[in-house]
């Protein structure tokens, strides 16, 4: 907490660091206050993307909000379609069935990939390196975005996931395209980490900056890989068993500090775990319905579902993080409330934790390190 | 053959002799010294800007490569026109002065930035005979000319008013001291070797014609020429050592504040900064024009670009340091490391050749091992991941 | 032990090659990816969905849209308004749309429209050159450019519309038997 | 172990003196907010649950009263969730302006350091046990009124400082998109947009009435 009054009259200079910066990902602000590069007081500012997202959800029926739940986290829409439908299910009690579930997974595995591709390659851009790991990164996105035009017909606001299944059936050649592109993955990720993990540059840059203690992790409630990189094994997959999860043979992979380091390389351990839930999920996948019979008829009147009076919390390990949405229905076609717990926005708690006492250079990297989509922290 | 060789090589300085000659029928003789001293002005300022324009273009493509791209192809065939292009939309930009700017040294810190990178030409020898001053003191003018770099970016910083154009002004000032020193250090064992200040001189010791004597090939010249080329590319403010710029952190840093052909002049100074520079790295540890088969210039122009490749390589390729470790790299590591080759390359002079060899490898291999050893910050760390359940 | 500098020349080695690489790979292969948009196009995927357009059959008096509303009151963002028609003569609604526009500006390319439409009419489109120069009049796209021809539709997406046609086409007969079944009496009084 | 609602309101009534709870759907309500707390540091610290890790924090309006519902997980020992509710009737008390962003630029001077907005709420803040709370209660307060007693830094998170109302709550006054008003059929006449009748009709009719085109808000609630 910065007490502004103590800071009249010292030699202390205050940044804005956003809300138009190249490197805050977004609409970001972070008030510093800087006592030559070293960071004294950080101060996140958000809501600059701020459209009220639950409140939107609030007045539409339940079908219509997933397309909404695409523009959270436009990175990867498919993990944001997967939590709400799961709330959505818990709350209707619906199931989708095995083909629907072995989509779902590939879909989410893929759109971690993506994910956490991107993330890398922004974290290099924070770093100072000219777009190259970037544009490494986009040349594979851009083959799983081809494929997620190819299942659901939109590259990043799929849409693709329905109460009790997924929208649209996939084809054999679009899974031995998936195929395709798991088995090539190794070879990219080599020469990626060749390219980054033993750089000394990068080294230098990112171990042992804004390490983040196991403990304060919990207790400010952060998930996901930043929550892991502190060596704390909690994923949802594993702990959650959600969707199909429990079949599949995958490692949790921790870091030991809890700097940007680690959190880097958590990243690039938890793609090569993907890839394995992928050949799995690939081999295994069975011939069969993409949709419970049960949600059949709403597909074409989606103000007939009208889910029991309840309450239902589902949550998915998206690769931010937590993905939680509450649901509270009260009978009618719209929600009574929906709340979408947003891994984006909380685990901005220890930003200023982290970033006090580094340089104004680590900041950006920290931040980077958290990863945040702005159109989830705001919504 | 020989003769046809001499004329090639020759071309540029026999044109300007008959021109001076066909002058010298007509005019006076003071007037004869004049029009020389603007032949070689001329052709200088035609030359940098040149250089620099299509330096761009060059940059861009090649990053263009490294990134799996095609680079600008669309202004003229392989986007040869693009930097004419840029040029004229940097001059037809609106010229955006803040509100709260100081005015005048606004103005004046492009106008000036330009003038040493522009003065540095003056000793570089571009081929045999292709100095446009051959100066005695031409190393020393130089290191001079080339430090005045930092008033201006320091001024343009300090006028914009604003915050990231200061931190972008003080890193600055830092670095291009810290990087001053270690650079004009490793220079002085190729001032022993040659004993002479004059880069006509240096690269005339360096002569050879199938067996290279280039400076580099010896240990202390290696060592010289890597730590020369990277004080180079901190001098020239060029990634991995782009701090004052930063674009991730600093917006833009020093230039954040400037549009328009403002803006364009510091881009300008920075691309032939990189030119000069890698010029005199040439001239000093890559023999200059020295060659075979190829004329000088030819061969000057390759070994430069060469090294341009390199930085744009570099460019391609690293992140970039954080402020204090670029200050600890030139302080803790290069400075030392020059202050070892010094003597090094002392002993070098007066030793014979095998002898020299077989105590100086090992001298520098060591010292470079107890430097890192030293420097405990720089090494990465060894870590291993567990994989849980 | 690895010797200090050895990640940075790895760096180093990966941008190299790929400096040469993109010489003589291919797209797919770590060569130059880029495509040459105007000249080169993307491939085409069918799934692929942006705007909604309106399906007729043959000609574009015979529009499948019954103007029932669904869609509109469906639409998350709420960009589409239909005004149904109505018979010159007797006032009665015609089952035809008199006003069909969707605001471009406002459609969010979600596909719901599609999804809830129970006539086939509403489709997503694969056209995504669509650029105005005035945001208020332009975008807001009235039926007649809506509207496309079946064979357009089934040129883009045959996999959804070859289906979608058999299923109308045995409506349709199905449809005209009932009627074969039904007039011979009234022809016969 | 098993965390099913009976239980845990069992262990909590019997380990924790003086705790009223109700069963409310799979959560546990605490009949006085002020016990909040106390439940959620036995939670976290008794080695049978050790809750360490608070999910999400949620408010949500029933019109009567406001609500304010927390997730709490296990990360140590991997359970959950068990999940609290915290109810608060609708009062009138003054809304603190943090003195700090009014030094930072954020609120204009002429806002009142102290200010009456009714219908706020108020609920003791989490922040002392779990840190996780801080944004998220921000969000509740910012979204809903709530006040948290004893948030280090409740300000307004997506909102501006100085924004009125609470945008989540059933009462908040949100324009109807389905109707027009005299000032948007002007802009669009403007603009030569044709606009049917039955909106001007409207529109005008409004106008006369001198009312906003606001949604109909529910008056009753739908679920308690």
């Amino acid at each position: 907490m910065i007490n502004t009054k103590s800071l009249e009259g010292s030699q202390m200079l205050e940044i804005n660091f956003g809300p138009q910066h190249p490197s805050t990902h977004g609409v970001f602000r972070m008030n510093v206050f800087l006592e030559g590069e070293k960071i004294c007081a950080l101060k996140p500012v958000m809501g600059y993307l701020h459209r009220n997202h639950e409140l939107i959800a609030e007045n539409l029926p339940y079908a219509a909000v997933m397309a909404y739940t695409d523009r959270l986290d436009y990175f990867n829409s498919m993990a944001n379609n997967f939590g709400y439908a799961l709330a959505v299910e818990k709350l209707a009690d619906i199931e989708a069935p095995e083909r629907a579930a072995y989509l779902r997974v590939i879909m989410a595995e893929l759109a971690r990939i993506v994910n956490h591709l991107m993330l890398i390659g922004f974290l290099l851009n924070d770093l100072g390196a000219f777009f190259t790991p970037v544009l490494y990164a986009f040349r594979e996105r851009e083959k799983i975005l081809d494929i997620f035009e190819e299942v659901s017909g939109s590259r990043m606001m799929c849409n693709y996931f329905r109460f009790g299944g997924v929208k649209r059936d996939v084809s054999a050649e679009t899974l031995a395209a998936i195929k395709k592109i798991v088995a090539g993955f190794p070879a990219f990720l080599e020469e990626f980490e060749a390219l980054l993990t033993e750089n000394e540059i990068l080294c230098m840059r990112c171990q042992n900056v804004g390490v983040l203690p196991a403990d304060l992790a919990v207790n400010a409630g952060i998930t996901g890989p930043v929550l892991r990189a502190s060596g704390v094994n909690y994923d949802l997959r594993k702990v959650d068993a959600y969707g199909l999860y429990d079949r599949f043979d995958f490692k949790v992979p921790l870091g030991k500090k809890g700097d940007v380091y680690d959190r880097y390389y958590v990243r690039v351990l938890e793609m090569r775990e993907s890839l394995k839930i992928l050949e799995q999920a690939l081999a295994k996948i069975p011939q069969g319905d993409i949709l419970n019979k049960k949600a059949l008829p709403f597909l074409k009147a989606p103000r007939n579902f009208k889910p029991a009076v309840g309450e239902a919390y589902g949550r998915i390990e998206s690769p931010k993080g937590e993905l939680g949405y509450y649901l509270v229905s009260d009978g009618t076609p719209q929600p009574w409330r929906y709340h979408v717990r947003a891994p984006s926005l909380i685990n901005l708690t220890v930003l200023e934790d982290m970033c006090v006492g580094q340089k104004v250079a680590d900041a950006i990297i920290i931040l980077g390190s958290i990863d945040i989509v702005l159109g989830e922290t705001d919504r | 053959m020989k003769e046809i060789e001499f004329f090639v090589d020759l071309i540029f300085v026999n044109a300007k002799g008959w021109c001076l000659d066909l002058l010298g029928h007509f005019l006076p003789d003071w007037t004869v010294v004049l029009v020389s001293i603007i032949i070689s002005a001329v052709v200088i300022m035609v030359l940098g800007p040149l250089v620099m324009m299509y330096l761009t273009l060059l940059e861009r493509k090649v990053i263009g490569r490294i990134q799996n791209r095609y680079g600008p192809n669309r202004v003229g065939k392989w986007g040869l026109l693009q930097p004419i292009a840029d040029g004229i939309k940097m001059f037809t930009k609106e010229d955006i002065v803040p509100a709260q700017a100081d005015k005048i040294i606004h103005f004046l810190a492009p106008v000036i930035i330009v003038i040493p990178a522009l003065m540095v030409f003056l000793v570089v020898p571009f081929g045999e005979r292709m100095t446009a001053v051959n100066l005695n003191i031409g190393l020393l003018y130089f290191i001079a000319v080339s430090s005045i770099t930092t008033i201006p970016i320091f001024m343009g910083s300090w006028a914009s008013r604003n915050k990231y154009s200061l931190l972008g002004g003080m890193r600055t000032a830092a670095q291009m001291i810290s990087y001053e020193v270690p650079m004009t250090l490793s220079v002085v064992p190729v001032i022993m070797m040659s004993q002479s200040l004059s880069t006509n001189t240096i690269v005339m010791t360096q002569a050879g014609d199938m067996d290279l004597h280039w400076f580099v090939f010896t240990p202390w010249g290696l060592v010289g020429f890597v730590i020369f080329f990277l004080c180079a590319v901190a001098e020239c403010n060029r990634p991995p050592f782009d701090l004052p710029e930063a674009e991730s952190e600093l917006v833009a840093g020093f230039h954040t504040e400037y549009s328009g052909m403002k803006f364009a002049l510091f881009y300008m100074a920075e691309y032939m900064n990189a030119f000069t520079l890698c010029g005199i790295a040439t001239t000093l540890f890559l023999g200059g024009w020295q060659g075979p088969l190829f004329p000088s210039w030819l061969w000057f122009f390759g070994k430069t670009f060469l090294l341009i490749c390199v930085m744009i390589w570099f460019r391609g390729t690293f992140p970039r340091f954080r402020v204090d470790q670029l200050m600890g790299f030139a302080w803790k590591f290069l400075l030392p490391l020059t202050l070892i080759n010094i003597p090094v390359a002392a002993l070098w002079f007066f030793v014979p050749e095998q002898l020299a060899w077989i105590y100086s490898v090992p001298i520098l291999a060591v010292s470079l091992w107890g430097l890192v050893k030293l420097n405990r910050s720089f090494v990465p760390e060894k870590r291993i991941y567990p994989l849980a359940d | 032990m690895t010797l200090f500098g050895t990640g940075v020349l790895k760096g180093l080695i990966v941008t190299l090659k790929n400096f040469a690489t993109s010489y003589f790979r291919k797209p797919d292969n770590g060569g130059i990816f880029t495509v040459q948009y105007p000249e080169e196009r993307a491939k085409e995927i069918e799934s692929f969905r942006n705007f909604p357009f309106l399906v007729y059959d043959g000609t574009p008096e015979k529009i499948r849209c019954v103007a029932c509303g669904i869609c509109e009151r469906e639409c998350p963002p709420k960009c589409i308004h239909i005004v149904m028609e109505t018979e010159a003569g007797t006032g009665k609604p015609a089952k035809r749309p008199a006003v069909f526009e969707i605001d471009y500006g406002l459609c969010m390319n979600c596909g719901m429209c599609e999804d809830v439409c129970p006539f086939d009419s509403i489709y997503m489109d694969h056209a995504f050159e669509v650029t105005a120069s005035d945001r208020t009049q332009e975008l807001v796209r009235p039926k007649e450019t809506l509207l496309k021809s079946n064979d357009y539709f089934l040129k883009i997406r045959p996999g959804t519309a070859t289906p979608v046609d058999q299923k109308r086409r045995a409506a349709e007969e199905k449809k005209k038997t009932a009627q074969a079944a039904a007039t011979p009496p009234k022809t016969n009084p | 172990m098993d965390l099913s609602v009976e239980t845990v309101k069992k262990e909590l009534e019997t380990k924790v003196p003086g705790l009223k709870l109700r069963k409310v759907r799979d959560s546990l309500l605490i009949e006085d907010a002020k016990d909040l707390t106390r439940v959620a540091s036995f939670l976290k610290t008794s080695p049978a649950f050790r809750l360490d890790y608070l999910s999400s924090v949620t408010g949500s309006d029933y019109l009567t009263y406001l609500e304010s519902v927390y997730h709490l997980y296990s990360i140590e020992k991997k359970h959950g969730p068990v999940v609290l509710r915290v109810r608060a009737p609708k009062t009138t008390v003054p809304i603190p302006i943090n003195c700090s962003t009014a030094a930072m630029g954020a609120v204009p001077a002429t806002v009142p350091q102290q200010k009456i907005i009714a219908g706020t709420a108020k609920i003791p803040s989490l922040v002392p046990v779990y840190r996780s709370a801080e944004l998220q209660e921000r969000e509740v307060y910012d979204m809903f009124g709530i006040i948290f007693e004893g948030h280090p830094d409740l300000r307004r998170i997506f909102m501006w400082e100085g924004f009125e109302g609470y945008p989540l709550r059933k009462d908040y006054e949100q324009e109807d998109t389905e109707v027009l008003e005299a000032a948007d059929i002007a802009w669009l006449d403007a603009r030569h947009i044709a606009v049917p009748n039955e909106l001007k009709e409207k529109a005008k009719e409004l106008q006369a009435a001198g009312k906003r085109a606001v949604a109909r808000k529910p008056e009753k609630p739908r679920i308690a």
